[in-house]
């Protein structure tokens, strides 16, 4: 703690991870996040850990699934293509109940697509590539500080609610070099408590049986339901974002990790020019700031959804204001804008706002501020969050 | 003497037993069981020798040694 | 009068849901046997497969784990490298080892993984109703081959202990079957081996079971053991296909940078 | 204060550590600072190049594509981001390599024989450390002795003699910029 | 064609996608989709086909790819977790424009699940489990007579706009025989056009590339654009849907599949007891009748969204709507309602709705009546579609 | 005077995108000098791997497919059993045959599909930047092992011919290298009869070269070339590993039901 | 009109084949039809059973759970499926090899020893023809000629005298349930 | 007499060749070409027989043999 250090995202990503306590790390190559498993192949054994180059994606993911049955706090990571591998493995977690971390950097798709940032994978993330009905608890990063700090909140959330959980970052987040402060004590996995559901030498307690199935009729459901109730808890518990300058602003923009640095930029050169345009930035994907967002809705005239994918996160911010305001998406599948193209179409988008024309009905707007939980107000305004230090309860903008 | 006792709610009738026995002294029932299979038993009672083969084989459990 | 062959307490207590005459059941029972024997039921996680044997979870006594379908070694390698101290088995067919699972299998074996495999060949896939399995034999039908294996179509069968013998991480390799008491036997002895090597820090052990799947063979279970000496054995011999005395041989040297 | 920077050359060049040290050098200058390497397929055929900025607000994005200068180590390295530098941009040419004369006139270009100097100062390998110094000196971005503490904070285990000759290195560059 | 035959789902499924021209199969064995790839081991060897039994569903996907990019008409099926194993290889069909066709009968999930019928693939189905920006032409049957007439449907689509297509089924769409009647004549291949893109002997012509990736900065980008472009006319021109009894509904069910069959009794019920009940039938999922949806929600005064599913499907439909109606949810994740439960929820629901209050503003309503294509209330109101006859212009509620 | 040595119209006219010194810029040469002589180049599908050779999809010059890491051969499968008129192969490193690739390699060996494999050896992930491969040797640094490959964290390396032999699908396996011009002409017969095989429906040929990657072994070029025959030859001996003069085997039949 | 039905048994009774052919005659007959199996693991163990559906409307769900009717051909199968018969519905027991007495006094219960019939007409194997028959007499929501007819669409390759043996089964099971 | 002619555009410096070489007679020239590399060369005129080898192992077929 203390000094920032210049890291590199995939370094910063994997050191975080063990400074949050991860000792089993199963991992195959593949750029841009090949940094990781690299750091991991030497840092884990000196700390005590194990480091394994699986075969495959496949198999990495079911070299977690077993380690993460023992209680250990375990990790993967890879980008796109490699991750659409771990899918069944993913769902196979979610549906045994094993708390365990991932990191997707992800680079352009589909198929090879390129190795560049990208954020098309969004979808896959927040709905579940995999098979069935399961959510993961997904964090999105837009700075290397944030990649080291995040693990660490994810291994907490996971465990609290036994359900995986991710950090979504991208190939400009794992290759780029920023300074890091590691905003808390390493932790020990020896001091954390033992689960009451690890496998592992039994002296004499009964058997434990981590699995995914139930063909007993209408057991699954049951199962399902009780995982849903601890999914509701988790939505109204662990969100997270950041706003800036949305107190006053007519037009907000919404984004997230890498492109939501870029419509920062866009943001001050319009301020600059005395637009009164606001960033809204979801840090938990899964849960998603629905709230908040709703608040805002009714509020500002207009939202602009900036995501470099063809139009994936647009969706979660139309679900959340449910038309109560007019949501614009300016798509780059697979394409990284500059903060000059981004600010083009805020500045286009911001003319285009008739100060009157405001959609929808007062009656849902009175609803949507009745409805507003107190604090979240000057939250979502005035108190801009500290980026990266989830951990720090009341910051963050936690609900 | 020794003989074999065999469970026939385990039991599923499906005689590999007999071919595990070398004294050939185990029998199937006419009549099914519960579970719907025909179990095996002990034929003439003063066969068995308890080498315990036939439970060596047998997928069940179904069938109990004594010696 | 007294009970010579006591229940093993390595089988939870429940009757087993497996068809008359399948081969999985007497598996279970040496398996467990040699859990009591060894004395290691308290400190064992198993792997269960997908396959028949998927409710091998609810009937070997200790802690066992479920994954992915051809999975089990990977699931095995995070279990015991996570806590070495734990004796790990995973227990698999032969569709779920040798076809989705091939990769997984053979890397297992090449990294030298201190994990007991328990691999059972019945050359059908049992719990899906019978479709080809790798270990299929030439002119058997399948649901998936319905006029019988014919290589143009359907390729040739696998044999497992044959294919993992040049690696050099293979420590033990036996294949046995459980057609006749005396094999029966014999499948016991090398299971217990399997899980010996593994006390011994030897590394990957695995016995491939030649065992009867009556149902989807379409035989009745007396027939299903001749199925496994007439048909099987002459593609799948029996025997010990490898038991180096040292730790698996060095691989050779040679260092770049 | 913003500089985008964007440094070429043949990899082996130490494109990619004199990018690092500059990022290193404008942290330790309390600036914001980020450094983004052009990574993977890329490398193949052996150029190498990254994209460094300091400044004194946040940096949105770290991938400098209108950079305020330019530092070229090669021939092909000119070609490829001589159009790209800003109007009114710095262009650093290492003239011991590069041959060809850069076309632009609204960019003020510095040729610096970056080998050459380096040679004199005792090996070729720190012709990089020559093209920062003239950086340094043209910008005042960072100092010289930023440059120079970064050295140390970046190459831990380095032998005194060699900080000393790559300190050399920066003054001379700085120099020959000005 | 002609006579009714009584069939299973999942031979009606592999009959039919013969008779559309499939000539190559690849899959792996998994309940309940057995029939498929057993049906077809004898079938397409007698039809001068090939089956494959490949050694793993990321095998099967694969051949599937090499086979698709020869011009053949190739197909795979699976269930739930070979499905997940599949994205990769479908994110790669996608990002090489490849068509094909494949099917999913879902089972329960997440993980090992159950071997029931189930409807927790829809995010998986509709928004891509795979990585990056792509989607795929999703058809959802419920009963077995659609599952035999839409592989056809679903070849045409996807040569059409070179993508990926796929029926959207269930164990008990699966499992279930009932009359079958085939309502095109068989396709030949030979007579079909060879495509100019496939992969073959050359004699002399210029070489051919499939590939999905493109490392030149922004050519990825560009690719996806285009790609972006057809994927806007499939959703102006192939979207199907059915709207049973909605014209004068105060109440409108949505359902699709299986859940759509259990729904239509529970309507049939409502409609006896006199209660004003619709039923809104998706054919398409992706891409989804947004419109017709958005229609309705202007006239009736509540949607009840039932699916088996924790929530999944809701999503569109609140999409579609976008606040113009409040839209319930009847959730079973991996559960099989009866008609009665459902029934129970719609009565329930209708007589929470008081006459009255109808959310959302006039304005809004005018606009969306004002936006209602023509012919498109008949659709919708009037004229109840005749099921699996998509192939027949002018029905399926085409648009 | 004349040009004895014309460029092949198997590869594009493009300069190759290669690091100096690396061996797939040899094979591709030979590869399509053989698609070339055997006049086979207008009726040839390639299979393009992910790795550095994923660009092969622009430099042979036939119709050229690229496919997901590792699955060549399942790719292959489904193009040759489409059109057998065509020749079909697939290139592919060591990462990707036979780690990720590993059960689509034996498997397509294993149905004996009717394919040719060119399968570059150079013990080291090159496309990634250096990661450890399945055939990295023992003490060979990486950047997923930067200690040197440990048998105890990182397992033993994989002889894929000698995998490949026991399995009757497989009719030709020969291991050559490229790091002399003796052995690049040998690697140029023994790629040509993996080409022969095809046009004579022998089914499933392999050829394993032991190629260089200076830049990920840390090496000049020229020390690279002792690399090959220093230390990947002993662990890798070159040779015929299997070349029957019949048709692969006819399995052991079997026919229940 | 809507008749539900459960049929249940061991593997190897032909309760499988014995829905479908209700399934196919309701078909011929131009009723809408449904037939749905118990499959996958619940096979294990031997017992099989599935569900028919036979309306003059559409059919929603195929997956009967409040039959209308129930055959019970096996001791086991009574135990699993006598709670589940709607009330007033009706109950077909094989009392050949079902002992014991079925509890419930709210449904019709007709008890036909299927197995030694069918020993009379000439093989124990068509023991599921004489309970379909009694089903066809019971409920007449098919006709035992309906049946008959369905034989030879379903079984296309049957010998003659073995149709002739289902039919004679059918009309002796349908007498028995009158 | 037979000759090689080396391809600048293509050659990449790698030096294989002249391991080739039975004749030792290709040598590295000291100035790079502008893809950066220093390309191989014939030595002598008179020593090159056209054996051919030198391309046999050029990786970037840039050596086109004379003879
Ligand atoms: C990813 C995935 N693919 C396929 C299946 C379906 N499946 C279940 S068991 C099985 C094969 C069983 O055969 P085997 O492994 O030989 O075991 P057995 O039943 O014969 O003992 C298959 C294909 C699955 N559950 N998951
Ligand atoms: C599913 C997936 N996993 C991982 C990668 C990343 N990746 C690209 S190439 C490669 C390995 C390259 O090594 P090798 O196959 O030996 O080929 P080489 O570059 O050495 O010729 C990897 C892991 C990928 N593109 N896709
Ligand atoms: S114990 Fe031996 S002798 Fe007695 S029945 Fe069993 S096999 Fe026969
Ligand atoms: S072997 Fe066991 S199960 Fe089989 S018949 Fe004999 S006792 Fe019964
Ligand atoms: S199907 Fe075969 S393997 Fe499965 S339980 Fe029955 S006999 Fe055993
Ligand atoms: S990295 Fe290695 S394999 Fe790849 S091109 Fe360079 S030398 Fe060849
Ligand atoms: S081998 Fe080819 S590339 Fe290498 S130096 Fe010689 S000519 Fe140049
Ligand atoms: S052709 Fe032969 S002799 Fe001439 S340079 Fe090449 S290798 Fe040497
Ligand atoms: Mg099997
Ligand atoms: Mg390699």
């Amino acid at each position: 703690m203390g000094e920032k250090i210049l890291m590199k995202g995939n370094e910063a990503l994997a050191e975080g991870a063990i400074r949050a306590g991860c000792r089993f790390f199963a991992g195959y190559p593949i750029t841009p996040q090949n940094e990781v498993p690299e750091y991991m192949s030497w840092r884990l054994p000196d700390s005590g850990g194990t480091f394994i180059q699986a075969e495959s994606e496949v198999a990495a993911i079911n070299m977690i699934y077993g380690a993460a049955a023992t209680g250990i706090r375990a990790m993967t990571s890879s980008s796109s293509p490699g991750i659409s591998l771990k899918q069944e493995g993913i769902s196979y977690c979610a549906g045994a109940d094993l708390p365990f971390f991932y990191a997707n950097v992800v680079r352009g798709g589909p198929g090879l697509g390129n190795i560049a940032a990208a954020q098309g994978d969004y979808n896959q993330s927040t709905r579940g590539g995999g098979h069935g009905d399961y959510r993961v608890f997904v964090m999105a990063p837009n700075s290397v500080d944030e990649m080291a700090n995040f693990p660490k909140r994810c291994y907490e959330v996971a465990e609290k609610y036994r359900v995986p959980s991710m950090v979504l970052a991208d190939g400009i987040l794992g290759q780029m070099m920023e300074p890091v402060e590691f905003a808390f004590e390493p932790v020990d996995p020896a001091k954390l408590a033992p689960k009451d559901w690890e496998l592992g030498v039994n002296n004499g307690r009964a058997k434990r049986v981590v699995k995914s199935y139930d063909l007993r009729e209408g057991e699954l459901e049951k199962l399902n339901v009780k995982r849903m109730a601890r999914y509701k808890k988790i939505e109204q518990d662990e969100v997270l974002f950041e706003a800036k300058q949305c107190g006053d602003a007519d037009l907000v923009i919404v984004a997230y990790g890498t492109s939501s640095r870029i419509a920062a930029s866009a943001m001050k050169m319009a301020r600059d020019k005395g637009m009164k345009v606001g960033l809204f930035r979801p840090i938990t994907l899964w849960p998603f700031p629905k709230k908040a967002l709703a608040d805002l809705a009714a509020k500002a005239k207009k939202f602009l959804v900036v995501e470099m994918s063809m139009g994936q996160f647009v969706d979660d911010v139309r679900l959340a204001v449910c038309g109560k305001v007019e949501v614009d998406l300016y798509a780059r599948p697979a394409g990284i804008p500059s903060g000059e193209e981004v600010f083009a179409v805020v500045e286009k988008t911001y003319r285009g706002i008739a100060a009157a024309s405001k959609p929808a009905a007062k009656g849902q707007k009175q609803a949507a501020r009745r409805g507003r939980p107190k604090g979240s107000k000057n939250k979502a305004a005035k108190k801009p969050v500290k980026r990266g230090r989830p951990a720090k309860p009341g910051k963050g903008g936690r609900r | 003497m020794p003989e074999i006792k065999v469970n026939e709610t385990l039991c599923k009738g499906c005689e590999l037993c007999t071919t595990a026995c070398p004294q050939k002294c185990i029998v199937m029932s006419e009549k099914f069981s519960i579970t719907g299979y025909y179990p095996a038993k002990l034929g003439k009672a003063d066969c068995c020798t308890g080498c315990g083969l036939c439970s060596q084989i047998c997928p069940d459990l179904a069938i109990e040694v004594y010696k | 009068m007294q009970l010579i062959n006591k229940r093993t307490t390595g089988l939870v207590d429940v009757p087993l849901r497996y068809c008359p005459g399948c081969g999985h059941g007497i598996v279970h029972r040496l398996v467990g046997e040699c859990l009591d024997e060894l004395k290691i039921r308290e400190r064992t996680v198993g792997v269960a497969p997908v396959g028949c044997a998927v409710f091998a979870d609810e009937y070997f006594n200790c802690d066992m784990i479920q994954g992915p379908h051809g999975r089990g070694p990977a699931i095995a390698t995070g279990i015991k490298r996570s806590k070495p101290d734990c004796v790990v088995f995973s227990y698999q067919g032969d569709g779920d080892l040798a076809s989705i699972g091939m990769a997984e299998t053979i890397h297992s074996a090449a990294r030298s993984e201190n994990i007991t495999i328990i691999f059972i060949n019945n050359a059908i896939y049992g719990m899906t109703g019978g479709q080809m399995a790798p270990t299929t034999l030439m002119g058997q039908k399948a649901t998936t081959c319905p006029r019988g294996r014919d290589p143009k179509a359907n390729g040739y069968p696998i044999r497992v202990c044959e294919l993992l013998k040049s690696l050099d991480g293979a420590y033990y390799l036996e294949r046995t079957a459980v057609n006749t008491a005396a094999n029966v036997i014999k499948t016991k002895k090398a299971i217990k081996k399997a899980f010996q090597n593994q006390l011994d820090c030897k590394g990957f052990s695995l016995v491939e079971v030649l065992s009867m799947c009556p149902t989807n063979w379409g035989t009745t279970p007396l027939e299903g053991l001749k199925f496994v000496s007439e048909k099987m054995m002459p593609m799948y011999p029996l025997g010990v296909f490898k038991a180096p005395e040292a730790p698996a041989a060095p691989a050779q040297e040679g260092g770049a940078k | 204060m913003y500089q985008g920077i964007r440094i070429s050359g043949f990899g082996g060049q130490g494109v990619i550590s004199a990018g690092i040290l500059l990022a290193q050098a404008g942290l330790l200058e309390g600036k914001h600072v980020s450094w983004f390497p052009a990574y993977g397929a890329e490398m193949r055929g052996g150029t190498a190049n990254c994209s460094v900025v300091i400044a004194s607000d946040e940096v949105s994005s770290p991938v400098v594509s209108r950079p305020d200068t330019v530092i070229v180590m090669n021939e092909p390295s000119l070609a490829k981001f001589e159009p790209l530098v800003r109007p009114g941009g710095l262009l650093i040419v290492n003239s011991s390599l590069v041959n060809s004369k850069p076309q632009r006139t609204d960019i003020t270009v510095v040729a610096v024989p970056c080998n050459k100097i380096a040679e004199e100062v005792g090996t070729t390998k720190i012709a990089n450390m020559v093209a920062l110094g003239a950086f340094a000196g043209a910008t005042g971005a960072v100092s010289v002795e930023g440059i120079t503490k970064a050295l140390s904070k970046v190459f831990k285990r380095a032998k005194p003699e060699m900080l000393e000759m790559n300190a050399k290195a920066l003054q001379r560059g700085a120099a020959a910029a000005k």
